[in-house]
C-alpha cells in the first residue's frame, strides 16, 4: 500500500504559533486530514493543517528527517 | 550515525544533550532506544484489542463511548511510537503487520481476556496507571527529543484514562452487590499482574543501557513504588482489598504475598499459597504468552494484507 | 485532569449580591478535564441563571460524544454546590449554536468581561 | 425561518409517525457505531483504526441525542435503549449484518452514513425545533465520515480487480434498502411531509442521488436506475428484516446490565 508521510501542524488558539505536533501515513490528502484530526485530538485546536513531508524543504541542514524525505522522493 | 563512542554519548546526554535523530546516535544508543520504543508501541497497540473485547459489551451507550475514546487514544499512541521507530530505521509495516503474535513485546497483562465492564474499568485504573508511571518517567528524563515531544500528548490523554478508571471503580464499589464483587475480583488478579509488569527487581536487573543513555530515570523497583503510592491508597479509600501496605519502618510499600508467584490464566488466579517462584519461571510463563495473544494480534492484522493485495494488484 | 479541583478556591464567605456574576466567577475555576483552560474560556458555557438557590447553567460540549461530559457535569455541580447559597444545580445541554474552535477564549473572555468578571 | 411545530397539536397518528422517524434514525446511529467499532482494530492501517474509533463515538453521540429527542414527546427513551427485542429495532437494513470485508465498511460509510445525513439534513431544515437545534452539530461531525468514506471508496474502485468487485457487491446489497428508506412515501412519511418535518420523498431522493452518483458510478452503478426494495415494514419504517442478535445485545448492553450505574 503506497502511503506518504504527512506532517501535522496546529495552532492552539488565536495569536499562537503554528507548531509541529506529529505526523501520519496516508495514501492521499483527504485521508491524511481525517487521520491527523482523529489522531492528534488531545487539544481543541483552533487550527490544524497537514503538509506532505516531501514538500517541506530543508534550508540549512544536510541531515535529519526532512532531508531524508527529499532523498526518498526521487525514486 | 554519530562518530562518538557509546561512553562519549552517555557523558553528553548526562550533561543535558538532546538527541534529535539517527544522525546523533551511536549504535548502542539506537539499540537501547529501539528496545524501549518497541515495548512502548506494542503495549499501546495490544491494549486496544484487550479493551475493545470488553468495550463491546459495556453496559450503555455512554460507557461504550468512553471506552472507545480510550481505544482511540491507545491506537494513536501506538502509531506515534511505531512512527518514531520508523524514524530510527525500523519498519512500521513489519513491526505491526509482519510479526508473529509471540514476537510482540507487550506485557503479559495484555495477553489476558477482559471479561466485563468492571475488568475494563480496573484495567484503565491499574494498567494505564502503570503505563503513565513508566511514560512520565521517560518524559521527564529522556534524552531523545522526538519522544519527549510526543509524550506531551500521550501524558494528557492517559490522565483521562486514569480518571475514568478511578471514577468508575468508585461508582461500582459504591453500588455494592454484584458490581462491587466484580471490581474486587478484577483487583485480585490485576493488582499482582501490574506489579509483575514492572519487571525484575533492581538487585537482579541486567544492564540495558537505558539509564546510562538517559532513556529513563527511575529503576524498576522505584517505578513499582510510584505505582503503589497512588494505587494502594485508592483501593483503601474504596474499601477494596489490595495485597500491599505501607511499611513505616522501611518507609515504602511492601507486598503481602510472595513475589513473584505463579499465575493460572484460565482461573485468573495467583497461587499465593504455593509460595515464591524464580524469575526464570516467570519468564517462561511470559514466553508462552497468555490465552488471548494470538486472537488480539490477529484482530489487529486481519485486513491489512487483503487491502494491500487489492491496492497493488 | 482533575477539572482543576486542586486549584479550587474556598467557597465565598457571604452571599454575593450579584449571584449570576458570582456563578460565572466560580465557573472560571472549573477546567476542562483534558486541557488546562476554564469552561467559560473554552466557550462551553452559554448562559447562567439563578433563582432561589437553584443555579441553572446552559452548556454545550465540544463534540456530541465528548467522553468527558460526565466529568464536566460532575465538576461544575461539585464546585457550585460547595457554595452554601446554591442548593441545586440544573445543567441544560444546548447544541445551538454548535461549538466550534472559534468559541475558544474570545467568546469566553468576552462573556466574562460582560459580567464584570476579570478573565 | 419557518415556524416551529407545536407538538401539542399533533394527532395520534402524527405523533406515532414522528416517533417512528426519530427511532429509525437513533437505532441506525446506534447500529452504525457498532459496525464501525468492529473495524476499529481490523482497519487496514492504525491511522484508519483511530478514525474508525472516532467515528464510532460520533455515531453513538448522535444516537444519544436522537433518543433524547423522544423526551420532548414525553416518552422515556430508556426502554427503547435497553429493553427492546431485536425484531423491534428500526435501524437501516444495510446495518443488519456485520460488514464482511473492508470494502463493505467503506460502502457503509458512503452510502448508509450518507443516507442518514441526507435524512438528517432534511429534518434540520424542517419544522421540528428540537432537530433544528441539535442536528447541525451532528452534520458538522459527519463531514469527516464522508471525506474518509469517499476517499477510500475512490481508492478501492480505482484499483480495480478484487476490491472493485467487493465494493460493487456491497453497493448492490445496500442501495435498494437505502433508497426505499430515504424515499419512503407511506402514510406515516407523508404525514411528516405534510406538517413540514421532512422534505418530500422525491426531494430527499434527489439530494441523495446527487451526493452518491459519482462514486457509485465508479463501480458501474447508475444511481438513477436503482429501485427501492418492495419488502417494507410500515410499523418500524424500514425494509423487512432485523439486525443480528449479538448486535442487539450489545446495543442494549445486556451482558453487563448489573454494572449499569450511571
Amino acid at each position: 500500500m503506497r502511503e506518504s508521510v504527512y506532517d501535522v501542524f496546529t495552532r492552539k488558539e488565536r495569536g499562537d504559533r503554528l507548531q509541529h505536533v506529529g505526523y501520519v501515513d496516508a495514501f492521499d490528502d483527504e485521508t491524511a486530514k481525517v487521520y491527523a484530526w482523529t489522531t492528534y485530538s488531545e487539544e481543541k485546536w483552533f487550527e490544524m493543517c497537514v503538509v506532505k513531508r516531501v514538500n517541506v524543504l530543508p534550508v540549512n541542514r544536510t541531515d535529519g528527517l526532512f532531508v531524508e524525505a527529499q532523498d526518498s522522493s526521487h525514486d | 550515525m554519530s562518530q562518538l563512542t557509546d561512553e562519549e554519548l552517555m557523558r553528553k546526554v548526562q550533561g543535558g544533550y538532546m538527541v534529535e535523530g539517527p544522525e546523533d546516535m551511536t549504535e548502542g544508543y539506537r539499540k537501547a532506544l529501539r528496545v524501549q520504543l518497541t515495548v512502548q508501541a506494542d503495549t499501546e497497540l495490544m491494549s486496544a484489542p484487550s479493551y475493545w473485547m470488553a468495550a463491546r459489551h459495556a453496559p450503555s451507550t455512554n460507557t461504550q463511548v468512553s471506552a472507545h475514546a480510550i481505544i482511540q487514544d491507545e491506537l494513536a499512541h501506538a502509531n506515534i511510537a511505531y512512527r518514531l521507530l520508523e524514524d530510527i530505521g525500523e519498519s512500521k509495516e513489519r513491526l505491526v503487520y509482519g510479526r508473529q503474535p509471540y514476537e510482540f513485546k507487550h506485557p503479559y497483562g495484555f495477553d489476558q481476556p477482559l471479561d466485563n465492564w468492571a475488568e475494563l474499568v480496573v484495567a484503565t485504573g491499574f494498567f494505564d496507571r502503570a503505563g503513565i508511571t513508566l511514560l512520565s518517567d521517560v518524559h521527564e528524563n529522556t534524552s531523545y527529543a522526538p519522544l519527549k515531544r510526543a509524550l506531551v500528548k500521550i501524558g494528557m490523554e492517559e490522565t483521562f484514562h486514569l480518571r475514568h478508571g478511578e471514577v468508575w471503580m468508585r461508582r461500582l464499589a459504591k453500588a455494592g452487590g454484584e458490581a462491587r464483587e466484580l471490581v474486587q475480583r478484577a483487583v485480585d488478579w490485576m493488582f499482582p499482574m501490574t506489579i509483575e509488569w514492572f519487571g525484575l527487581p533492581d538487585d537482579m536487573k541486567r544492564h540495558s543501557g537505558q539509564l546510562d543513555f538517559k532513556l529513563k530515570g527511575l529503576t524498576n523497583d522505584q517505578l513499582r513504588q510510584v505505582w503503589m503510592a497512588s494505587t494502594v491508597p485508592l483501593c483503601e479509600e474504596l474499601g477494596l482489598d489490595a495485597p500491599a501496605h505501607w511499611d513505616e519502618d522501611k518507609s515504602e510499600y511492601v507486598l503481602d504475598y510472595p513475589f513473584p508467584c505463579q499465575y493460572d490464566a484460565v482461573e485468573k488466579h495467583w497461587a499465593f499459597d504455593e509460595g515464591e517462584i524464580s524469575w526464570d519461571a516467570v519468564f517462561e510463563r511470559w514466553k508462552k504468552r497468555g490465552p488471548m495473544n494470538e486472537i488480539y494480534v490477529e484482530s489487529v492484522q486481519r485486513s491489512r494484507l487483503d487491502v494491500q493485495r487489492w491496492l497493488t494488484a | 485532569m482533575s477539572g482543576g479541583r486542586d486549584l479550587w478556591s474556598a467557597p465565598l464567605g457571604e452571599v454575593p449580591r450579584d449571584r449570576v456574576k458570582a456563578i460565572w466567577k466560580v465557573l472560571q475555576e472549573v477546567l476542562d478535564p483534558e486541557i488546562p483552560i476554564s469552561l467559560p474560556e473554552l466557550g462551553l458555557i452559554y448562559d447562567v441563571a439563578y433563582e432561589e438557590g437553584i443555579a441553572r447553567i446552559d452548556l454545550t460540549f465540544t463534540a456530541t460524544a465528548c467522553p468527558c461530559m460526565d466529568f464536566i457535569r460532575e465538576d461544575i455541580t461539585d464546585r457550585l454546590l460547595s457554595e452554601h447559597w446554591i442548593d441545586r444545580v440544573e445543567l441544560i445541554e444546548v447544541w445551538d449554536p454548535p461549538w466550534t474552535s472559534d468559541r475558544i477564549t474570545v467568546e469566553g473572555r468576552e462573556k466574562l468581561k460582560k459580567m464584570g468578571v476579570s478573565a | 425561518m419557518i415556524d416551529a411545530l407545536d407538538l401539542s397539536t399533533l394527532s395520534d397518528d402524527q405523533r406515532d409517525a414522528l416517533v417512528r422517524l426519530i427511532v429509525t434514525l437513533a437505532d441506525s446511529k446506534r447500529l452504525m457505531g457498532i459496525r464501525y467499532s468492529d473495524w476499529t482494530l481490523g482497519a487496514p492501517s492504525i491511522e484508519t483504526g483511530v478514525s474508525m474509533a472516532s467515528m464510532t463515538q460520533d455515531e453513538w453521540g448522535h444516537a444519544r441525542l436522537l433518543y433524547a429527542m423522544l423526551k420532548t414527546l414525553d416518552i422515556d427513551p430508556a426502554p427503547f435503549e435497553y429493553e427492546r427485542s431485536g425484531d423491534k429495532f428500526a435501524s437501516l437494513s444495510a446495518l443488519d449484518r456485520e460488514p464482511s470485508d473492508w470494502a463493505a465498511v467503506v460502502a457503509l460509510m458512503v452510502l448508509a452514513d450518507g443516507a442518514l445525513s441526507t435524512m438528517l439534513r432534511s429534518l434540520a431544515q424542517g419544522t421540528l425545533e428540537q432537530a433544528r437545534r441539535r442536528v447541525p452539530k451532528m452534520l458538522a461531525e459527519e463531514q469527516y465520515h464522508m471525506s474518509m468514506g469517499s476517499a477510500w471508496y475512490r481508492r478501492l474502485a480505482d484499483s480495480g480487480g478484487e476490491s472493485r468487485r467487493l465494493l460493487a457487491v456491497a453497493t448492490e446489497n445496500m442501495l435498494p434498502g437505502l433508497i426505499a428508506w430515504l424515499g419512503v412515501d407511506d402514510a406515516a412519511a407523508r404525514s411528516m411531509v405534510a406538517i413540514g418535518v421532512l422534505d418530500s420523498a422525491e426531494d430527499r431522493l434527489a439530494l441523495y442521488r446527487d451526493e452518491v452518483r459519482e462514486v457509485v458510478a465508479l463501480v458501474g452503478w447508475d444511481i438513477d436506475t436503482v429501485l427501492g426494495t418492495s419488502e417494507w415494514d410500515e410499523v418500524r419504517g424500514r425494509a423487512v428484516g432485523r439486525p443480528d442478535e449479538e448486535a442487539c445485545e450489545r446495543a442494549r448492553g445486556d451482558r453487563n446490565r448489573a454494572l449499569l450505574v450511571e
